[in-house]
């Protein structure tokens, strides 16, 4: 505090008035937008990388490590292969809806959600009420399930969900994990081909290489226009050859690692007629 | 796919059925928790899943986490589609399985135990569940364990959708009808397992083995095979060799004697390499089967592992770039897709592989490869996705003529995996 | 026609008309009748007539000015703080005041349950009615002060000290701790600065011998150093302190210490009456800067005479027809004189730009130069244009110290009034007195 | 007590007519003190500041028991703000729980953050790199100065000064975009992480501090000497909550506040946690103990901090920025209590390991909690006006009191 | 971390501590019985060979099975950080003297206690609830009081993947959630 009463006052007076006259600070805010800092974690977003292609693979990570249990994921992997949803859905019930994968951003081919059709669900509840609505029998209930339909209806994965108390989210992760379970109706025959090494020693892998091709879809896959599903076995029979191709639980003998290749082809021929 | 007898000198202990039935088991009971741990911890009994712990101390643990509940899981699912070493045994000595499988539940305190075995194996599921309903008839089993008041229920339980389900917190979760994938691990299924309880889960080939332990003694157990992980292994070989079939080998029996067991090789065929440890396995040259020894440290030292017990021998007419680049393919379509590195990495290392095949591939891809896989193998979450590039890394060691000239050099060392 | 066919306006036109045309038929009668009488008794008693239009102006007049001083502090402050403050709403955001009291004007008023009801309503009246009506007594120019009576100073202390009724009206009946607090704090605070205040001009009365603003004005003609804040420094001094603490001006503004006491006496006021308290705050500053300038800084009179004596005799008469020729030729001649060179200067420029700037551009210079002719032409507004640069060159102090300072309080506020003030404000009378005496005028 | 009741307005035992509901039916009291607190001697009656009210820190309610102006009793009342964030933490991993302790103080969550992170990697026996630690260093010295830059505005406002506070946010505004460019956010960085911080230094937090640091020091001086010289400002704070050194040390006080009473307790110098040993800065004190002492040993420290950026800045080694961990932290069963040297005083944070992958017990010590207490003790006698002054000295954030 | 202090504390009041005075990162820790409490505060505070004269922080523990209090003391003569650990206090019933008597400061601490715990804390004079409201009734911090949503035990028990594991399917209000760490 100075010696002459008043000049603290007049210093800061001083001061106020020196400032009046300098440049200001002020950012004029709806014209001029401060930039957002590159290393900000304020929005959660899907990226794409530089073809256009989500980056987010739904591992699940992020939603796991929430704290906060605010991020919940839907869609499919990127083999389109199950559509999976995650996300804290107990707090939503709208969440066990499979709209919450739709909400999610990413177009899902969820062939459970597609085929809409209502069935009479009395079927699951014997298998539900024999199975004392355990979810941890989740397996057995989906698989009687399919024998009981031929596949997994929505409504039904819908009335185990309630019945059981498993999030949607969670019996539809199982459905769409095991490969032996079909969500496609009516797709009765199958063409398996094993995988062992055996079997791509002996050319398997070029029987798969011009199925695939010649029917247009991917392994693991019901055929768009047929009742038929070309699938990979899983596990090779014993005293079978090699390469394995077993087509509707027949295991096929005519074919060698010489003709894998125009054997495959001859059967798409066969098929496509 | 039949057992082949094995050569003299060879101790035979997995397929033979225990002399008097359910006398370990009470051999157990009256040695109590401690006791029958200890005496698995002095025969060196491994895990034979791969995992290679003492199961011993697996079950100790087990058995010191306090819980509500215990569980006992044996683990008959075998992830690689082309071995049956579990399946044969399953249908030949279902007796020891089941012994075994109650031995684990009565030391870790479990009232219920479960056998995983593929949906495909009727004829296995058959003949173990007809071994449960006898003891459960005799009162050995079921509600009276041995006549006491404890309970124990023995369930066989078929699985079958993934070829992941043998990784062993995968099975936990397929077993509690989730989706199966697997978990990071700590905590092992020992702390936090089926329904989140304490869980035993072994190998039925581990399984197997421990009747006879406790009926023989640690001693006569620690002193078959290699010191450090004693004991017997099932080998499953095929490929261009005489007759091939599922042996019972020592542990650390070179590879050479396998082969030279399994009739040596086929007539006009001359083996260029062995693919030991199925689709995830890694490829050995001809040079090195000498020197291997049949065991987990001894694999692992030329980059492959014992895997799924699978022994593939390769003759001149096969192509490793491709094989192994159609291998890392099936296990990036058998990846569960929960880690991404195993996901993306996978296809790009197949991709890569096929660029070799094609001979479209340029130094930078044999770079890429190495860098890839130990990506791969580092994230890796379960055995699945840390094996996974192993077939192509040795293939890139050992026979990079047939890789072209990108790769430089065997200087490329295969990463390890954790398994 | 039917009433229903007409339109709303046309309506309201058949109800007008006819009333306009017998009222307008009515006053012509009775002006007929009675102008002369009208006219006598509004010559009679002049004073009042002259009293109720001051009134009625000055009435007028507190309001823009008090728009005014609000969008000064809030510039001001603003750029003192760096930022840039009101700038939407008109140039540099001048209308933004003016909103701010429309947005008052639109604001629920409401009154709280269990106030005092007629206290409450009658308290901002009152605040406002005191801060306006000395208004009267301000010398704008020697001819330009509404009442120009002696006493104007008392007048001023008296009616100014009304304020402080409001406030206690306010603070008590709003039913509120922090009000009561704030009427109180204003009562004392008003209380002990009425006293240095009306001490510290004694000194000009006895110089100046009246108590008459436009006489004190005209006590201090001639240069500035004639300025009573140089023959009173201190007097100066105490009175600034004192007005800062009558208009309730930072640092001594406890009366609504929003920190402390929420809003003080003001606390359940909203909507209009909230704008009374507002205004009148503002139009006291206005008062008080220009009491100031009227008795320390010579109010109307220029720093320096400088007799320009310029005999610029514009005989309008002579142009006879030409004048409104000139009136309407003009502009358009000065617009397009201005617009040509701005058209012929760029391409960019439209035509329409070009005329609108020139325009502009003429009607600033000739206002320009209208205002300069009227200054040095004539003496009110001269005097006026100096009175108005003095106060608010004080209005601006006023704003300055409230951006600068922080709050004085309470309790040393008034000690500083009974313990320094008052005693100051005496010496000053005495030594007045006693230099009175000695120089025996 | 000895005096004859009368009844007051505010009296709990006056019986409150049924029309005027809109009094707030007055609290039964619980313990002595309140019942102490709530008797009103002749002449007394209760102002009721808070929870909105304009300097509140936060949303902190005052009950203030006044003779006229005179304040006689004060209670505060806390709660507003609470968020259970210790049971929060107590259901979180060890990496969520950081993130919920980092609200707790919005104008210095860094160090919100620094202690929790301190006690879990005791518990886990990390050993943080020598970068990351200087980094650790640097951005909490920048946060000390923008909290005390704040504080120095809020102390001016509620003394009645309006520039400083707007001259106060553009220095805090300056150091929160060059931390926003470093850490990504604005306020809640949550940076720092067990074992290390978040993310390396980067080009644009360099170059903003460059230009910071050039005319840090000038500006922050030249804004002082608007209210430092200011006699009103002095008057006003002069000898006013005078707290001697024996109750500050009973009361617990910590920091800035403890200083001011002349005890040279910090904890960067006498329990030092990062690589504060190897800096060299002071630690000021005062001897007054009253608010301007307080006021001052904050912008003391201002100085101080620069002076240990500059440092910092000289001495940053290269190397990672962060320790190799697991991906799931299991700590060892244990205990720890990391604490760091606040803007405020000392923030500590208690820490039980079960083993688990979540903290068993997370206690959080915040030095505002404490000092709320002394509001009481050192505005009796004073005017309401001190209330303010004493309060704005003292520099709590209700973020952190009310946890 | 110095052995001088622990020394000098086994020796002061050697028969006194639970277990022998634990010394892990730089801390210090000792544990007194509940009787022994406000002795063994008073003798630190006041014992010239001690001088704990700060109060860093005073707190509440809930292991599941008893109460703890735990005060964190700092030295004002040589820089030593002290632990005290009070177990075994009632978790039904838990009383313990207050430490007001010689720090003031911690009567806030001690109601935040009372607030979170229900430990009472007799001799404190302003003994309520501070943060929670006056008519609150449970005490949150309990390992017995369940936030909404942690492991709920639905009929999906097992299924929900981000629950925790190792709750009790048959958790009720009266077992905890976890396990004492025995620390």
């Amino acid at each position: 505090m100075p010696k002459i009463p008043g000049t603290g006052l007049l210093s800061g007076m001083r001061l106020t008035l020196t400032r009046f006259f300098q440049p200001k600070r002020t950012v004029m805010y709806p014209e001029v937008k401060p930039d957002i800092a590159p290393r900000n974690r304020g929005r959660l977003e899907l990226v794409t990388d530089e073809h256009g292609t989500l980056k987010c693979e739904t591992c699940f990570q992020c939603a796991q490590a929430c704290p906060i249990e605010c991020i919940d994921m839907g869609g499919t992997d990127t083999k389109g292969r199950f559509a999976v949803h995650w996300g804290p859905a107990e707090q939503y019930a709208e969440r066990r809806e499979e709209s919450a994968m739709r909400r999610s951003g990413r177009t899902v081919s969820d062939a459970a959600a597609a085929t809409g059709a209502t069935i009479n669900v009395a079927k699951v509840d014997e298998i539900l009420e024999a199975h004392d609505y355990d979810p941890h029998h989740m397996l057995a209930i989906l698989e009687e399930i399919q024998a009981a339909y031929g596949y997994l209806p929505v409504d039904a994965l819908k009335r185990v969900s309630r019945a059981t108390g498993a999030w949607y989210a969670m019996v539809y992760g199982t459905a769409t994990f095991y490969k032996h379970l079909a969500f496609e109706p009516g797709v009765t025959r199958s063409i398996a081909v094993c995988r062992c090494a055996n079997c791509l020693v002996s050319g398997a892998g070029s029987v798969m290489g011009t199925l695939s091709y010649e029917f247009g879809t991917e392994f693991g896959r019901a055929i768009p226009w047929s009742n038929l599903r070309l699938e990979s076995l899983p596990s090779h029979v014993i005293g079978a050859p090699s390469p394995l191709v077993v087509i509707d639980g027949e295991p096929q003998r005519d074919l060698s690692a010489k003709n894998a290749a125009s054997w495959a082809a001859a059967l798409a021929g066969r098929y496509a007629a | 796919m039949k057992r082949l007898n094995a050569p003299k000198g060879w101790s035979q202990l997995l397929f033979a059925a225990p002399t008097e039935p359910w006398a370990a088991l009470r051999a157990a009971a009256a040695a109590g928790s401690a006791g029958t741990t200890a005496t698995l911890i002095d025969a060196g009994l491994r895990g034979r899943g791969g995992g290679g712990f003492l199961t011993g101390a697996k079950w100790q643990a087990t058995a010191a986490e306090p819980a509500s509940e215990h569980y006992a899981v044996a683990n008959g699912y075998e992830s690689d589609p082309a071995v049956f070493t579990n399946r044969l045994l399953m249908e030949e000595n279902p007796q020891a399985i089941v012994e075994g499988l109650a031995i684990a539940a009565l030391t870790v305190g479990a009232r219920e135990a479960f056998i995983a075995v593929r949906a495909e194996y009727t004829e296995a599921i058959k003949r173990l569940e007809a071994v449960i309903t006898n003891a459960e008839r005799e009162g050995i089993l079921g509600a009276t364990l041995l006549g006491t008041d404890r309970e124990l229920i023995i369930t066989v339980r078929p699985l079958q959708g993934s070829s992941m389900i043998g990784e062993e917190t995968v099975l936990m979760k397929a077993l509690a009808g989730k989706r199966g994938q697997p978990e990071q691990t700590p905590p092992y299924p020992s702390e936090i397992g089926y329904l989140g309880k304490p869980t035993a889960v072994n190998n039925v080939a581990t399984l197997a083995a421990v009747p006879w332990i406790l009926n023989n003694g640690a001693a006569a157990y620690a002193q078959i095979g290699d010191t450090a992980q004693p004991g017997t292994v099932l080998v499953q070989i095929s490929g261009s060799v005489a007759n091939p079939g599922v042996l019972e080998v020592p542990t650390g029996t070179p590879l050479n004697e396998i082969i030279a067991a399994a009739g040596g090789t086929a007539s006009g065929a001359s083996i260029k390499a062995l693919l030991v440890g199925g689709p995830t396995g890694g490829f050995i040259p001809a040079n090195l089967f000498g020197s291997t020894p049949y065991s987990g440290g001894g694999l692992k030292s030329v980059g492959a592992h014992v895997g799924s017990g699978a022994l593939l021998a390769l003759d001149n007419s096969v192509a490793i770039p491709e094989l192994a680049t159609m291998l890392t393919r099936w296990c990036a379509d058998e990846a569960c897709g929960k880690t991404i590195p195993c996901r993306i990495g996978t296809r790009r290392l197949a991709e890569i592989g096929q660029r070799f095949v094609d001979g479209l591939a340029s130094p930078a891809d044999a770079e890429r490869l190495q860098k890839l896989a130990a990506d791969v193998t580092d994230s890796a979450l379960c055995a699945h996705e840390a094996l996974a590039p192993s077939p192509l890394l040795t293939g890139v060691r050992y026979f990079a003529s047939e890789f072209g000239p990108a790769v430089a050099a065997p200087s490329a060392t295969p990463t390890s995996g954790r398994s | 026609m039917a009433w229903s066919r007409l339109t709303p306006a046309g309506r309201a036109l058949a109800v007008l008309l006819p009333v306009l045309a017998v009222g307008g038929a009515l006053t012509t009668i009775l002006l007929a009748t009675f102008g002369g009488a009208i006219a006598a008794t509004i010559g009679a008693n002049l004073p009042i007539v002259r009293f109720l239009v001051a009134a009625v102006v000055t009435f007028l007049i507190s309001v823009p000015v008090a728009f005014l001083l609000i969008y000064m502090e809030m510039k001001i402050i603003a750029l003192m703080n760096l930022r840039i403050g009101p700038d939407r709403i008109g140039p540099a955001g001048a209308v933004m005041s003016v909103v701010h009291g429309l947005k008052v004007l639109m604001k629920e008023d409401y009154t709280p349950p269990s106030v005092d009801v007629p206290v409450f309503t009658l308290a901002p009246v009152v605040v406002y009615l005191a801060s306006f009506m000395t208004l009267l007594v301000i010398p704008f120019a020697p001819e330009l002060t509404s009442m120009g009576f002696e006493l104007g100073l008392l007048y001023f202390f008296a009616i100014g000290g009304l304020s402080v009724v409001g406030l206690m009206m306010a603070g008590w009946s709003s039913f509120n701790k922090y009000s009561l607090l704030g009427g109180i704090r204003a009562a004392a605070q008003a209380i002990s600065y009425e006293i240095p205040l009306t001490l510290s001009v004694v000194g000009i009365v006895i110089l100046t011998g009246t108590l008459s603003l436009p006489k004190i004005v005209a006590a201090q003609d001639g240069s500035f150093l004639d300025w009573f804040i140089f023959r009173q420094p201190l007097a100066a001094i105490i009175f600034f302190i004192a007005i800062t603490a009558e208009a309730n001006r930072t640092p001594f503004d406890n009366a609504e210490a929003d920190q402390e006491i929420v809003a003080g006496f003001a606390t359940e006021y909203s909507g209009m009456r909230f704008g009374f308290f507002f205004f009148a705050e503002y139009v006291n500053v206005f008062i008080v800067s220009a009491l100031f300038s009227a008795v320390f800084l010579g109010g109307s009179n220029p720093p320096i005479h400088i007799d320009v004596n310029p005999q610029i005799l514009i005989d309008l008469s002579a142009l006879g027809i030409g004048l409104p020729l000139i009136a309407g030729i003009a502009p358009v001649i000065g617009t397009l004189l201005f617009a040509a060179p701005i058209w012929f200067a760029s391409s960019r420029v439209k035509g329409w730009q070009a005329l609108v700037a020139g325009f502009l551009i003429f009607g600033g210079v000739s206002t320009a130069a209208v205002g300069i002719w009227a200054f040095v032409m004539l003496p009110p507004v001269a005097s006026l244009i100096w009175f108005l640069i003095k106060t608010f060159t004080l209005v601006f102090t006023f704003v300055w110290m409230r951006g600068t300072l922080p709050r004085a309080r309470i309790d040393q506020l008034m000690g500083f009034a009974w313990k320094w003030l008052l005693p100051a404000s005496l010496l000053n009378i005495f030594a007045t007195a006693f230099a009175v005496l000695i120089a025996g005028r | 007590m000895t005096q004859q009741m009368r009844p007051s307005l505010d009296d709990p035992r006056v019986a409150i007519p049924a029309e005027s509901s809109w009094y707030e039916p007055a609290p039964i009291p619980q313990t002595e003190r309140q019942a102490e607190f709530l008797t009103l001697r002749e002449g007394e009656m209760f102002v009721n500041m808070g929870p909105q009210h304009p300097s509140t820190h936060g949303v902190l309610r005052v009950i203030i028991k006044v003779n006229g102006e005179k304040v006689v009793d004060l209670d505060p009342v806390l709660g507003y703000l609470h968020r259970g964030v210790e049971k929060l933490c107590e259901n979180a991993d060890y990496h969520q729980a950081i993130c919920y302790t980092d609200p707790l103080e919005y104008v210095a969550s860094l160090f919100c953050e620094a202690a929790p992170v301190a006690a879990f990697e005791k518990l886990m026996d990390v050993d943080v790199p020598r970068r990351a630690q200087y980094i650790r260093v640097l951005t909490m010295e920048l946060n000390r100065i923008a909290s005390h830059t704040l504080f120095q505005g809020w102390m001016a406002l509620d003394l009645g000064g309006i520039t400083p506070i707007l001259w106060a946010f553009i220095e805090r505004d300056e150091i929160v975009d060059m931390l926003a460019a470093l850490t990504g956010q604005k306020l809640l960085y949550n940076y720092y992480r067990i074992g290390g911080v978040n993310g390396d230094l980067n080009h644009e937090f360099m170059s903003r501090l460059g230009t910071w640091m050039s005319r840090a020091a000038a500006q922050i001086d030249s804004n002082l000497a608007l209210i430092n010289e200011n006699e009103i400002f002095v008057r006003r704070t002069r000898g006013l909550g005078v707290l001697d050194a024996k109750t500050a040390l009973k009361m617990g006080v910590t920091g800035p506040n403890l200083r001011a009473s002349g005890v040279p307790f910090d904890l960067r110098r006498d329990r030092p946690y990062l690589v504060y040993p190897e800096l060299e800065f002071d630690v000021p004190t005062r001897d007054e103990g009253d608010s301007l002492a307080r006021y001052l040993v904050r912008m003391d420290e201002i100085k101080q901090s620069i002076r240990i950026i500059d440092q910092v800045l000289h001495e940053m080694p290269d190397g990672p920025v962060m320790a190799k961990l697991p991906r799931l932290l299991r700590p060892r069963p244990g205990r720890a209590f990391g604490a760091v040297e606040g803007p405020r005083g000392v923030y500590g944070t208690y820490a039980i390991s079960d083993g688990t992958d979540q903290p068993f017990r997370m206690r959080i010590h915040d030095p505002s909690f404490v000092h709320l207490q002394l509001v009481g003790p050192l505005t009796k006698g004073n005017l309401i006006a001190d209330t303010m002054a004493v309060m704005a000295s003292l520099d709590p954030v209700m973020g952190g009191v009310d946890k | 971390m110095d052995r001088r202090l622990a020394a000098l504390l086994q020796e002061k009041f050697g028969d006194r501590l639970l277990t022998p005075v634990r010394q892990r990162y730089d801390e210090s820790e000792i544990r007194v019985a509940l009787a022994d409490a406000t002795d063994t505060l008073r003798t630190l505070h006041d014992d010239p060979a001690f001088r704990f004269e700060m109060l860093i922080d005073l707190c509440g523990v809930d292991t599941g099975e008893e109460m703890q209090v735990v005060y964190h003391l700092s030295s004002s003569t040589s820089g030593d950080w002290l632990r005290v650990i009070v177990p075994g206090l009632d978790r039904t019933a838990p009383r313990i003297a207050s430490a007001t008597f010689m720090w003031p400061g911690a009567e806030w601490m001690e109601r935040e206690a009372y607030d979170m715990f229900g430990i009472i804390f007799e001799g404190n004079r302003d003994l309520r609830r501070i943060y929670m409201p006056d008519d609150y009734r449970s005490y949150p911090l309990r390992k017995d009081f369940y936030l909404a949503d942690d492991a709920s035990r639905s009929p999906a028990a097992g299924v929900r993947n981000m629950e925790r594991a190792g709750t009790p399917a048959d958790a009720t209000a009266a077992t905890t959630l976890r396990k004492s760490p025995g620390v």
